[in-house]
């Protein structure tokens, strides 16, 4: 823009002084140094191995693992691979996490809202609650809940028996599981088509909202229908689904579905703590949102329960999600010290047992580590997502 | 080298169980006792003419082999199980057996069970990471019976479990379920079923590649067995080495340079007897009649005595 | 005209005052409130009372041995008797003043927050509790040197251990997180992307599995023979685990630092160290102290863990000791003995966080 | 009961607009008396509103006006006395209280819009989930308000895009679109800045002169002197004068009132 | 350099203060240009300040009037053009920059003072941490010069518990304590209250009348006229007009500063 031909610079700084200079020298220097670190740790590794005779590699994986597992949601047996156990250990690891996470959501949500109750016993109540239980480790936690409450129930020659169909003993709950005979197919396929008519009456209650303005009661009827049609297929194809009631014989109850008591206490525990937490969320997310919203909404006559759905929870939500997910990521962290009472997950199951009968401890826990991480970083991306679908918009 | 970073350092890092009554146990002031203490102390002995300079590294089954490979311990002695498996492929060498163990059951008199046979459909408490587990498998599978394995960290987490009837059967080598019994609330309570259904010599282990060190391990054991079968003991030792038996001599360091030739003292086993006992005093003392858990020598007896106790000669 | 007459305040309706008032805005604002609040009180009411029978009026604190505990009520004869295991573990009992006194000084660092000393002899305080205490504690309870004993770490256990653990990881994990914040918020491209690639990873796995490659495999990754403490490598663990998540408090602290401080302190020629130290970082760490109390929070509680490697933390030495045959079935004691300890250094240390914070307070806004 | 934009604009603020108040009551407030904890904060207070009346409430911080006006719709509970809305009683009970809502109208010192929804979504939320109306009409009607309250053009943006005056003018619309036949307005300019006082000013002359029924409290006496049909004085939780603008500016009867008209015209 | 009040009074505002300008330049800009991404913001600046010279820069928002002044102690890097500041050229170089910003001091609109250090504190960090100045000497010196803007008494409360006017006060303090040869002003009165305004152009006049090099972005015209020697006008990231205040008011030369300064003086 000057007409000055040669336009004037700021002068060269002298390269030491020289911020761009310093600030590429620098990085250079980190790069190195963490290129070194890594480099040595790697090759100190592969040394140490290589001098102490240690097999590398993930040619174990293809391996038969010779034990057994106490539970998997997989078809599992000791004739398996490594590669199964892992499998294994992950789903027993994604059970717990997403148990917890909804016992612990419904919990949280449920203190959370009672320690605003007006109700001050109540409210008393919930504090005590949250004040206790997360002021205590997990770990103790979990040993209570397994050693010194579960422990104590009966064996199961004296299970409690609940109707004589279900029974809870130191070897875990074990309800009847269903024997599918013909004709039960029927039954899933009225269960399907109550999904869809639900579907279609909830579509159609909210566009004939919309043009007369009356409000269907859409939602308790599709419950019904969701419910009472497989019902009445159940009925009409002559009870086509047998029961198979655990019996007791032997040592044990056998048949039906056992949920087993590492599971339970390391539910309970998990659930109790961090449901301490998500409560102290909920709550400052439903006080965050002013009560000027609330008496505004009354005052356009909403009644309570729509100015709770329409105008309170949106809000709230905002403010309560990204805390409350990264308690998930939390608990499902602390979902891996299953291992101290023995619930087969997969630091317990892989980095444990298999660890142990293959020695490879490298690729082992690097494989753990790769999960959790891996888990990590898909929750935090589905959280800036959402953050930016849901950010207000402001000036 | 091995010998060489432990005599630098002068003590000895061995990683024991982490509560095994019998074989390695730490009282309530932290001093350990058991028969596998005792062999790590009968290497210190040796290396550094101090049975005491050992420091006890507690490990649970599942962490033991990675901190034997990676160095985090000297010598591992934490009734292990000698396996093909683990001799070959996991870069470790077992240096001989110091209790001749086999695989058992222990389980409710009030069951009303008396042979392993019976046990189909049972729940079996066992420790994680362990040849144990391994067997239970193979066991029921050829056996055609099924089983619901109940797993714990530790030894004493699988008692409790069976204690607290969270399992019908406990599994592991017999001598623990000896020491284990002896920690239920009510240890009469249960019995050991008669069938033993493996082989477990345990024994000390070091890292492959070093076999000097390898060679110490080993030579302490074996000089600790022909001790006892030279009658050579805690309490005689001086005396013998004004014994003209040459084998003794050779043992007490008298005759020949067996020290030298592993790099020890000539008259490393005289420590080791005196501080730490010969082969059948450490039984004695640790896992004896005499003891809570009250074990025979049964397979653990010298050959000479009907066992299968068999050191190579001191030669 | 008439003149108003100020009507006198009248007394609120029976209904709306004293006790009644309270009872009924509390407990009976309405028919359901009050069917819930009756159903409550019942349930802890017939929850409570056994409960406090079970722990006090009918429970066992002296007399010896199990002989004298009481079927169905607490035995805290039991704690009692293993009391000093459980505060110092294997520590050699002739020595245990050691620790005692360097608990001491601990507590001496941390209570000037609550007296009305000046405001330079409690930062004078303060800097003692981060570096001389680290230092001398040490060497108090490690031994060694100064004619004391050596102790090696391999004794120290029970909450002496919880406590040394909690205390070097904040230590230690304070000033690297504040480092890698200040990585994370750099104009640096290598050196942010090297800090939350750190940062994400440890925030990412589960602390046991880091604890179990401390443990075990460290010297895998060193070169031969280099070798160091257990309980060092334990706390390396743990304070990089920390410092991973004292880096994202930090941050959080520096993003609410408005832009014209950094201006201004740099118009008056500060360079980027002395802006960060003087200005930036007394601010932004005074903002996150309830942040910090809550990592240091939940790190005293992760130090349980250490018990899974193996070393006798508090729970560690009461786990190890519920096994004794010689005492039936005291684990629901020795549960809530340790529950109750951590329960009450967690619950301080947010009390303590709150006196900090007040403390701290210096923007005293008109 | 509507009535579109006459052309009314703010140069006519110093005219007063003519009273559209009938011989219908429609609001009877018997003495009525309210107290939080130990404080007695409205005492005694007897009121009677006509179809189509303008009130302007006026009175020192902390009298009570606020609280006054928020018993006319339950927002806060009385303990004793009586208030009858369009007929009904207010009392505890809910169908009483929802259908009383309906029909009253409430503005906001603090606007208090829905920030999660836009300015259109403000404007259908009670239409279609408390009248039922078809959403498409609902759409009509906002649109008719938000034109009414001159920002037709801002319905797609979100509360926290728009001016506090374009704000509290939103939240006039909103409360318009029940089509209530009461509005209740709480300081609704207090919160805003000069210029901004203006144009909400002049939606609600414009309101007013469409023959609404208004309670209004404000300290903006040239608003006072235009609209209103009555202004009440309020002292200690007190009515202490009720009057015509005229008398009430020019003549009060009671000391405490010109005292405070002293103090508030000194401004 | 210094001159300790001489009771100079606000009053004064309206009588020019005499010039104290000398022939050595102090500050040189040529030809300077900087870029925001693609939008140019300052275009071929040329300015030359001399010593003691007072300057006053006006303009329309965002005509680029800040970055001008935050381009000459580098809070912004320009990327064409020099800057030469008491014979050190500004660039990239750290040593230059340390140098230049040791002999500016800045004051900003947000006052910026550091809440977590007492008044005091505040004044005494760049003398102790960047000329290194003993502890004792620097807590004179800081007093010093509270006392010249009038609130030695406030010396050991903190920020937060001053008016806004103080705290401005404060913020010259602090920067006059690194005794630098040249003062930037940007906007020091505009975040303040009227009343305040005042109390910190008395200050600031006082400064003027003491000799000291001074640049400073403002609207208040009168304080322009009071003391400034030039008064520049930009737009567009130009300088459009600059000239001593007399020329500069009365017979502007350009119509687009003949337009600004209608709009400004209506106010
Ligand atoms: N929820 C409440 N609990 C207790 N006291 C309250 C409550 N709401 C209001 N008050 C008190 O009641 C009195 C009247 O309050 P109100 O808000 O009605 O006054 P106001 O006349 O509207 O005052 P302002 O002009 O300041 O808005 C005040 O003294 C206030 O402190
Ligand atoms: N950091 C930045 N990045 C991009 N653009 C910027 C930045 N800072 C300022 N600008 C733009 O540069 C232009 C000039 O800004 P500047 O702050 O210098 O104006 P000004 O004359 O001081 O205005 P005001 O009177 O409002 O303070 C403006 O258009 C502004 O938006
Ligand atoms: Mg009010
Ligand atoms: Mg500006």
């Amino acid at each position: 823009m000057s007409s000055d031909p040669t336009p004037l610079k700021p002068g060269n700084p002298k390269p030491w002084n020289d911020p761009r200079v310093r600030s590429v020298a620098f990085q250079l220097i980190a790069i190195a140094a963490v290129a070194w670190i890594g480099y040595s740790l790697f090759q100190n590794t592969i040394s140490n191995m290589e001098s102490r005779g240690i097999r590398t590699g993930f040619g174990f994986l293809n391996e038969t693992a010779g034990f057994g597992i106490i539970m998997s949601l997989i078809d599992y047996n000791e004739t398996m691979t490594y590669a199964r156990t892992f499998l294994v250990g992950l789903t027993n690891t994604l059970l717990v996490s997403g148990l917890g996470i909804l016992f612990a959501t419904i919990v949280g949500f449920i203190v959370g809202i009672a320690r605003l109750s007006t109700n001050w016993l109540v409210a008393k109540l919930a504090l005590a609650y949250i004040e206790i239980f997360r002021n205590v480790p997990l770990l103790l936690q979990i040993f209570f809940w397994y050693f010194a409450v579960l422990g104590t129930l009966p064996g199961p020659r004296q299970a409690l028996d609940v109707g004589g169909v279900a029974f809870l003993s130191n070897r875990g709950i074990i309800i009847p599981r269903p024997v599918f005979e013909a004709g039960a197919g029927w039954i899933g396929i009225a269960l399907i088509i109550a999904l869809i008519a639900s579907a279609v009456m909830v579509t159609w209650a909210r566009r004939r909202q919309a043009a007369t303005g009356r409000i269907f009661p859409a939602f308790p009827l599709a419950s019904a229908l969701i419910l009472g049609l497989p019902a009445l297929a159940y009925f009409v194809m002559g009870r086509p689904v047998g029961w198979d009631i655990p019996a007791m014989g032997g040592f044990n109850f056998s048949g039906g579905i056992t949920a087993i008591p590492e599971l339970g206490a390391l539910l309970l525990a998990l659930t109790i703590y961090t449901a301490t937490f998500i409560a102290e969320i909920v709550r400052s997310g439903i006080v965050s949102v002013s009560s000027g919203q609330t008496e505004a909404a009354l005052a356009l006559g909403l009644p309570p329960r729509r100015v709770l759905r329409l105008v309170v929870i949106p809000q709230a939500l905002r403010v309560i999600i990204p805390p409350l997910t990264s308690q998930y990521l939390n608990l499902t962290k602390n979902s891996s010290l299953a291992v101290a009472i023995g619930y087969p997950d997969l630091v317990n199951v892989f980095m444990g047992t298999s660890l142990n009968q293959t020695g490879q401890a490298v690729e082992i826990v690097a494989m753990t580590m790769a999960v959790y991480l891996a888990i990590s970083l898909s929750i935090s991306l589905l959280m800036n997502i959402y953050n930016r679908a849901v950010a207000l918009k402001e000036r | 080298a091995t010998l060489q970073d432990v005599q630098d350092a002068g003590e000895l890092r061995c990683g024991v169980s982490n509560g095994l009554p019998g074989f390695s146990q730490p009282d309530s002031s932290g001093n350990w006792a058991g028969i596998d203490v005792d062999t790590c102390r009968a290497v210190a002995a040796a290396v550094l003419g101090d049975a005491d300079a050992v420091e006890f590294i507690p490990l649970t089954a599942a962490e033991r082999f990675t901190a034997l490979q990676s160095g985090e311990i000297d010598v591992l002695s934490r009734n292990t199980t000698w396996t093909t498996t683990r001799d070959a492929s996991l870069g470790l060498n077992f240096t001989g057996t110091n209790y001749y163990d086999g695989q058992g059951f222990l389980i409710k008199t009030a069951l009303g069970v008396d042979s392993a046979y019976d046990l189909d459909g049972a729940a079996v408490c066992t420790q994680a990471g362990t040849t144990t587990e391994l067997n239970l498998a193979d066991f029921f599978r050829a056996n055609d019976m099924e089983y619901e394995a109940v797993v714990f960290d530790t030894s004493e987490a699988s008692a409790q479990g069976f204690d607290n009837n969270r399992c019908d059967v406990l599994t592991s080598d017999t001598s623990q379920l000896a020491a284990l019994k002896t920690q239920l609330t009510d240890p009469d309570s249960a019995e050991i079923l008669p069938e033993i259904i493996s082989k477990e010599p345990l024994g000390p282990v070091v890292r492959q590649g070093d076999d000097e060190w390898f060679n110490v391990v080993k030579w302490v054991l074996f000089g600790q067995i022909n001790a006892e079968e030279y009658g050579i003991t805690s309490e005689n030792v001086e005396e013998m080495e004004s014994s003209d038996n040459p084998s003794v001599q050779r043992i007490v360091g008298t005759s020949g340079n067996m020290g030298e030739i592993l790099g020890l003292d000539d008259d490393f086993m005289v420590d080791v007897i005196s501080q730490v006992g010969n082969y059948g005093e450490m039984f004695e003392r640790n896992v004896g009649p005499d003891t809570p858990l009250g074990l025979n020598r049964g397979n653990n007896a010298l050959w000479t005595d009907g066992g299968i106790l068999y050191a190579p000669p001191f030669r | 005209m008439v003149p108003h007459q100020p009507l006198p305040n009248q007394p609120p309706p029976v209904t709306q005052r004293g006790v009644i008032r309270w009872l009924r805005a509390n407990l009976f604002s309405s028919w359901i409130n009050g069917l819930v609040t009756l159903v409550v009180g019942y349930y802890l009411l017939s929850t409570l009372i056994p409960l406090i029978d079970w722990a006090f009026i009918g429970a066992v604190f002296t007399g010896d041995g199990v002989d004298a505990c009481r079927p169905g009520k607490a035995c805290w004869i039991f704690v009692e008797e293993r009391f000093g295991f459980f505060m110092y573990g294997f520590y050699p009992e002739a020595l245990r003043w050691r620790p005692t006194l360097a608990f001491v000084l601990f507590a001496l660092a941390v209570v000037p927050p609550f007296l009305p000393l000046p405001a330079r002899l409690r930062r004078g305080v303060a800097i003692f509790g981060l570096t001389g205490l680290p230092v001398g504690g040490y060497i108090l309870i490690a031994g060694g040197v100064f004619g004391l004993e050596s102790v090696d770490t391999s004794q120290w256990g029970g909450l002496m251990l919880t406590l040394i653990l909690a205390y070097v990881g904040i230590i230690a994990a304070l000033p690297i997180g504040v480092a890698l914040a200040l990585g994370r918020r750099s104009e640096m491209p290598v050196i942010r992307g090297i800090c939350v690639i750190f940062i994400e990873f440890w925030r990412a796995v589960p602390l046991i599995t880091i604890l179990f490659m401390a443990s075990v495999m460290l010297p895998l990754f060193l070169p031969d023979g280099v070798t160091f403490d257990k309980l060092l490598r334990a706390l390396i663990g743990i304070t990089l685990f920390q410092a991973a998540y004292m880096a994202e408090v930090v941050r959080g602290g520096l993003q609410a630092i408005p832009k014209g401080q950094y201006e201004a302190a740099e118009a008056l020629g500060l360079g980027y160290w002395r802006r960060m130290r003087l200005i930036i970082l007394p601010q932004a760490l005074k903002i996150v102290v309830p942040g910090i109390a809550n990592t240091v929070i939940s790190l005293f509680k992760d130090t349980t863990l250490v018990l899974i490697i193996g070393l006798f933390d508090l729970l560690g030495a009461v786990k190890s000791t519920l096994s004794d045959p010689a005492w039936n079935n005291v684990m629901a004691e020795g549960y809530l003995f340790v529950a109750f300890c951590f329960w009450v250094f967690c619950f301080g240390m947010s009390r303590y966080s709150h006196r900090v914070e007040k403390q701290l307070d210096t923007d005293h806004r008109q | 009961m509507e009535n579109n934009g006459t052309g009314f604009e703010a140069e006519t603020l110093t005219t007063p607009v003519e009273s559209a108040a009938s011989d219908e009551s429609i609001i009877q407030v018997n003495d009525l008396n309210k107290w939080f904890g130990d404080f007695h904060v409205l005492n005694s207070i007897n009121l009677d509103v006509q179809k189509g009346e303008r009130i302007v409430i006026c009175g020192p911080s902390g009298s009570g006006k606020s609280t006054l006006i928020r018993c006319l719709n339950h927002l806060e509970a009385h303990q004793r006395g009586q208030i009858i809305i369009d007929g009904v009683e207010l009392n505890e009970d809910v169908k009483n209280i929802e259908a009383i809502r309906r029909e009253v109208g409430m503005v906001f010192q603090q606007f208090n819009l829905f920030p999660h929804l836009s300015v259109l979504e403000n404007c259908l939320l009670a239409p279609i989930w408390v009248r039922k109306t078809p959403r498409r009409e609902a759409i009509e009607m906002a649109m008719h308000y938000l034109e009414r309250v001159r920002i037709p053009e801002q319905a797609d943006k979100y509360p926290g895009q728009l001016s506090g005056g374009q704000q509290q003018r939103v939240a006039i619309a909103r409360a318009l679109c029940m089509q209530p036949k009461i509005m209740l307005f709480d300081e609704p300019t207090s919160a805003l800045d000069p210029e901004m006082i203006k144009e909400v000013l002049d939606v609600m002359v414009e309101l007013a002169s469409s023959g609404m029924t208004m309670l209004c409290v404000t300290h903006e006496m040239g608003f006072a002197k235009t609209v209103a049909d009555r202004v009440i004085f309020m002292d200690d939780g007190q009515i202490v004068e009720a009057a015509p603008p005229r008398d009430f500016f020019t003549r009060p009867e009671q000391p405490r009132t010109r005292e405070f008209l002293e103090q508030i015209l000194q401004h």
